[in-house]
């Protein structure tokens, strides 16, 4: 290790091993730490994403395009989302404030349209193919393919509204609860891993980057 | 004309972006993409009223000198900093704001994150008890995929043979829980999807059409 | 001449040969490329065993199903690629706007495929193409320019077909019951997590303490972040008539904006537009665990009798609601995104599973046309199960047309 | 109030310390427990070895540092076997830090270990953004939507970029996901438009989510967490810190399994007696 300490990484590792026992306090309870931690955290972020969506969206993709204009007449079209984010912003104007709607609306509409699209093609279309598999005897693959086909229907059936879940489809709504339930048992049990993986991480940091860090650098 | 005008709007977006879809002449094809850059330029301009407001309720609270007002001044103290370093700077690598974001954000981010480790098991001791047929099976579930994926589990049951006969092969620990997640798992997640897609369909068939306009403060 | 020198001069008139040509060619407009013929004038093709004979039959047609910005490039692939000499690695795809050029290259392809789709073209323009066999040693030969052609777009995107039959089978099975169903014909099974609302609200009520209401973590951009803002309405005329506080922490501000406006519009509709302050809903921050560690914060300090999570959530899921817990707040839960699903499920009083969550505000609202739109949802559920169904037994029966078309 | 009911109702806290030490303590003291491969893994590793050496490999670096100790682990794993094979990788980010992330893996293992050349066997385009707008931008030209690389260098200039210019150009797509935009993006587009064949890494919490486009065969193969980063290290035998940190995991692991036994246990007992009474 070389004598010269790098003040910037020192300060750095410093503080983030403090900030990170602030947060891990609140596991105990509230205490000052933690609220010092939450509303820095709060404060930084907010005025972080802001800079980010500056940066990342209106500088080069509003200003960027309205500056093409000259070239291109194309690029007018820009002038839409400039007269509705300033529809936004007249939302600090009270009277004025009902124009965001027109903003909010261009937003849902448009999603609106376009979820409705994709969601069918990936959720629906593209689930049912893989579902058709065939059932062609006793063996461990039709089994298998069974129970998913099984699976999926009763499972939908449990979302039927309209229907009372009574006699046939209450049996088969009660399968497909039980199929939900096994999802998310599954899901939560392998989720157990990547959440503990996180904290290794962060133990990691604290344990090799911050103590042995700190220790030879004192040591040296 | 305060509500019809954004009724409007909902629609004609919304017609044209099902157009889009299926029709890529011009000026159809490519409006999606379009109109997804405009959603991004006007959330970047609404952001502005957020911080705005965040701003307000925490001046607000300095100036009443409410007893925990030192918090607030922290809260100001860190958006203020970030934006002026962010614009000022820049954000690029190796910029302040960049140095702010390495070593004040993001460990707060992970370790933020890494709580998620102590709340699974306590939420995992406190609600996997096996007072109902359904929780239960979601126990049962949990509990094999848990053990499945680690080594531990894999040691557990590498004594069943591997070869012959097949069918045995399956009580293997891990093959048992890559079989409920393929299998069982794959089945209710897809019911979810499906019943969720339609669910989505219909709400955006009700927005579009005016049925449902929530968004605009009407019910 | 033995064979060691023999390969030796081979080896280095190609060398003189390749560097001459080069370059020669620094300062031409043409790509630099071996020149078939005029390799075959100075006779020097016999010695050079090495050149790769070049593609042929250059094809170009209009890509189909786009909007005119594409052109397929077809050609037959050279003798020496994977035969003959099975020196060539590489096409290069060279294109111009005029026949006589300048050709410039607008990329490439392995070797052993002979398609090329440029989906760089404009439909005002005519495009001429020329297909370039590559050796590793940067030996080079040149097809024959194509004919001119420009790409066309097209009304109808053919492979899109099968997604447009079931968009009309979904929105007119909706759509029908949307404006056809009247409320009295309609049953509609009873949602748990919804009938507790009211028991949610009237503890708080009677507790003294505030409800908390988190509409999701996304924009409005996303279908779950609009359920939840249309439950809020439902919700905040509630809280308006117990005269019980709400608080709405948003992590977006356009959903703060949307927020604001149907609590604002809830109050006056149950006359209590008094009681409506714009800070009821209060954004935090964009960012997902910055939002996590704010409300923790909120939870901890306001200690809400009731939490409300309804929208799309990611893993701040379990940190909320685990924390909710820990106050003893009674929580109601729902979301469509099934990774979160299970920590709600185990970790709140109710949730709702996924379309649950879309008909939250039809089954709240009882307006006969969201409620018919309910019953639409069925009947697009009973086409898929007859769908899955029947293709399952043809399957099994070894038709494939369906799983095919599909 | 009797013993049972004390454990039934146990402070939260103390289980939070059992599971804090449960992970220290392995990560100081490693027991080097053995590792199963699981079949989306496999399949992640056969697919790679599969194609022809040299192959040009899109690598998309979507997560940031709150989910680097999953997902970083397998970034080295991937790129390591990469590199062995030969293939090119281009990087690309439509997360916005996933870039510097790109950045260190490249560092680490192309030129660290392989001594490969940025611009000839990898390069790293850097952040675009536009979430999934960005994905179908690149699907359509990489010059065009990215013109420069993350150094602000044109990306004409590298060799690595001769000739490739859009997904048709691409032999294989590796998604590294944290969320969204992320698998289901992808997939849409590299799988749906441009048949082109996709593997993905994503989260253990996500695995059940994404598994469904394995099963369907829109993804070539799937890695789910650090478990599968810890197999991938093992499939190309480069046991790291994944594999490390799977100790640490798996006690941690049977230390949550023994709660959720316990509190069955006790849950069992207490109704048993409600019922004699």
């Amino acid at each position: 290790m070389t004598g010269s300490v790098d003040i910037t990484q020192f300060f750095g590792v410093w503080v983030s091993a403090i900030l990170t026992l602030c947060i891990f306090s609140f596991l105990y309870k509230d205490n000052p730490l933690y609220k010092f931690a939450e509303h820095l955290f709060v404060g930084i972020s907010a005025g972080y994403w802001f800079c980010f969506y500056f940066h990342n969206h209106i500088k080069p993709k509003l200003f960027g395009s309205l500056a093409k204009i000259p070239e291109d007449a194309y690029y007018i079209v820009y002038i839409i989302p400039l007269g509705l984010g300033i529809m936004m912003l007249l939302r600090l104007v009270p009277k004025l404030s009902w124009m965001s709607r027109w903003p909010i609306s261009f937003i849902v509409g448009t999603f609106a349209g376009l979820n409705l699209i994709n969601y069918l093609q990936s959720n629906v279309l593209d689930q049912i193919k893989p579902t058709i598999s065939p059932v062609t005897g006793f063996n461990v693959d039709s089994i298998s393919n069974l129970i998913l086909a099984i699976g999926v229907l009763t499972g939908i059936i449990y979302f039927f509204f309209s229907a009372e879940h009574k006699g046939t489809i209450g049996i088969a709504a009660k399968i497909g609860i039980w199929f939900l339930m096994v999802a998310f048992g599954a899901s939560f049990g392998y989720t157990v891993m990547a959440r503990i993986s996180l904290l290794i991480g962060r133990m990691q940091f604290l344990i090799f980057d911050w103590i042995l860090y700190s220790k030879n650098l004192l040591s040296f | 004309m305060k509500r019809e005008i954004p009724i409007i709007i909902t629609f004609v977006t919304g017609i044209l972006m099902i157009i889009d879809f299926f029709v890529p002449h011009p000026p159809f094809g490519g409006l999606s993409s379009l109109f997804e850059i405009f959603f991004t330029i006007i959330f970047s301009f609404a952001t502005i009223l957020g911080i705005l407001a965040l701003s307000k309720i925490n001046i607000e609270k300095i100036y009443r000198k409410r007893e925990t007002y030192g918090y607030n001044i922290v809260l100001l103290v860190g958006l203020v900093t970030m934006i002026f370093c962010g614009l000022v700077w820049g954000i690029g690598e190796k910029s302040p704001f960049d140095f702010l974001y390495m070593n004040f954000m993001m460990p707060m981010q992970s370790t933020m994150f890494s709580l998620l480790a102590f709340f699974v098991a306590s939420a995992s001791y406190r609600a996997f008890r096996a007072r109902t047929p359904e929780a239960t099976l979601l126990l049962i579930a949990a509990f094999f995929v848990m053990l499945g994926r680690v080594p531990l589990g894999y040691q557990m049951t590498k004594w069943v043979p591997e070869v012959f006969p097949s069918w045995l092969h399956f009580l293997q620990l891990p093959i048992i829980a890559n079989w409920i997640m393929d299998f069982p798992n794959t089945a209710g997640q897809r019911a979810i999807m499906i019943g969720a897609a339609l669910g989505i369909a219909s709400t955006s068939l009700r927005l579009v059409l005016g049925i449902e306009s929530a968004h605009i403060g009407k019910e | 001449m033995d064979m060691t020198k023999k390969v030796l001069v081979v080896f280095l008139s190609i060398v003189t040969l390749f560097l001459g040509n080069s370059a020669i060619c620094q300062d031409a407009e043409i790509i630099p490329v071996v020149d078939e013929t005029a390799l075959q004038d100075s006779n020097l093709i016999e010695e050079i065993p090495l050149l790769p004979q070049p593609p042929g039959n250059i094809y170009v047609t209009d890509s189909p199903n786009d909007g005119g910005k594409s052109l397929t490039i077809k050609w037959e692939k050279s003798p020496d690629d994977g035969d003959g000499l099975n020196s060539v690695v590489e096409y290069e795809i060279l294109r111009a706007e005029d026949m006589k050029g300048p050709f410039e290259s607008i990329g490439s392809t392995t070797a052993g495929k002979h398609e090329f789709i440029d989906s760089t073209c404009n439909r005002k323009n005519t495009y001429y193409f020329k297909v370039v066999a590559k050796t590793p040693e940067k030996f080079k030969a040149e097809s024959g320019i194509s004919e001119g052609i420009s790409p066309v777009a097209q009304w109808f995107d053919r492979t899109r077909l099968s997604m447009l039959i079931a968009v009309i089978i979904v929105v007119s099975s909706i759509g029908f019951f949307l404006f056809r169903a009247k409320k009295e014909e309609l049953y509609i099974r009873k949602i748990a997590g919804l009938e507790a609302i009211d028991e949610a609200v009237g503890r708080a009520t009677e507790m003294g303490r505030s409800i908390l209401y988190i509409p999701g973590i996304m924009d409005m951009d996303d279908i779950q972040t609009i359920a939840g803002i249309a439950i809020l309405g439902s919700i905040a005329k509630k809280t308006a008539q117990y005269e019980t506080g709400l608080n709405v922490p948003v992590s977006r501000s356009v959903v703060m904006t949307a927020c604001q406006e149907i609590v604002k519009e809830s109050y006056t509709n149950v006359g209590h537009a008094d009681a409506y302050y714009p800070e009821m809903v209060r954004y935090l921050t964009d960012d997902q665990f910055g939002f996590a560690a704010g409300v923790d914060g909120i939870l901890l300090r306001e200690k809400p009798a009731a939490c409300f999570y309804l929208g799309k959530f990611y893993a701040e899921s379990l940190i909320l609601a685990e924390t909710g817990f820990s106050i003893q707040a009674i929580q109601i839960a729902g979301t469509a995104e099934s990774s979160q699903l299970p920590f709600f499920v185990t970790a709140c009083d109710y949730t709702l599973i996924g379309e649950e969550l879309f008909a939250a505000s039809a089954y709240l609202s009882q307006d006969p046309k969201m409620l018919g739109s309910l019953k639409g949802q069925d009947i697009a559920k009973a086409i898929i199960i007859f769908f899955i169904t029947f293709g399952i037994i043809l399957e099994s029966f070894g038709i494939h047309w369906l799983s095919n078309w599909l | 109030m009797s013993l049972i009911e004390k454990l039934k109702n146990i402070d939260r806290r103390i289980i939070f310390l059992i599971i804090g030490l449960s992970v220290i303590i392995p990560l100081i003291v490693p027991l080097n427990l053995p590792i199963s491969v699981s079949p989306p893994v496999q399949a992640t590793y056969d697919y790679v070895e599969s194609i022809p050496e040299g192959s040009t490999i899109l690598m998309a670096f979507d997560y940031d540092p709150g989910t680097m100790p999953e997902l970083y682990p397998m970034s080295i794993a991937f790129m390591r076997h990469c590199f062995r094979k030969n293939h090119k990788i281009i990087a690309v980010s439509i997360w916005p830090f996933g870039a510097p992330l790109a950045r260190d893996a490249f560092n680490q293992v192309g030129e660290g270990e392989y001594g490969k050349v940025y611009g000839i066997d990898f390069v790293n385009l850097g952040f675009v953004p536009g979430d999934v707008v960005a994905i179908k931008a690149l699907a359509r030209s990489f010059r065009e939507i990215s013109p420069k690389d993350v150094d602000n260098k044109p990306i004409e200039s590298f060799p690595i970029m001769q000739g490739i210019d859009n997904f048709d150009n691409i032999d294989f797509v590796f998604e590294l996901s944290a969320g969204f935009p992320g698998i289901p993006e992808w997939v849409m587009i590299v799988y749906g438009r441009h048949k082109k064949p996709m593997a993905s890494g994503c989260t253990a919490v996500s695995y059940p989510q994404y598994s469904p486009y394995y099963q369907s065969g829109q993804l070539k193969g799937l890695l789910g967490g650090l478990k599968a980063a810890a197999e991938y290290e093992v499939l190309i035998g480069m046991p790291e810190k994944a594999v490390s940190g799977m100790d640490a995991q798996s006690i941690a692991h049977a230390v949550i399994v023994f709660f959720v036994i316990v509190g069955n246990v006790f849950y069992f007992i207490d109704s048993r007696k409600r019922k004699k009474i």
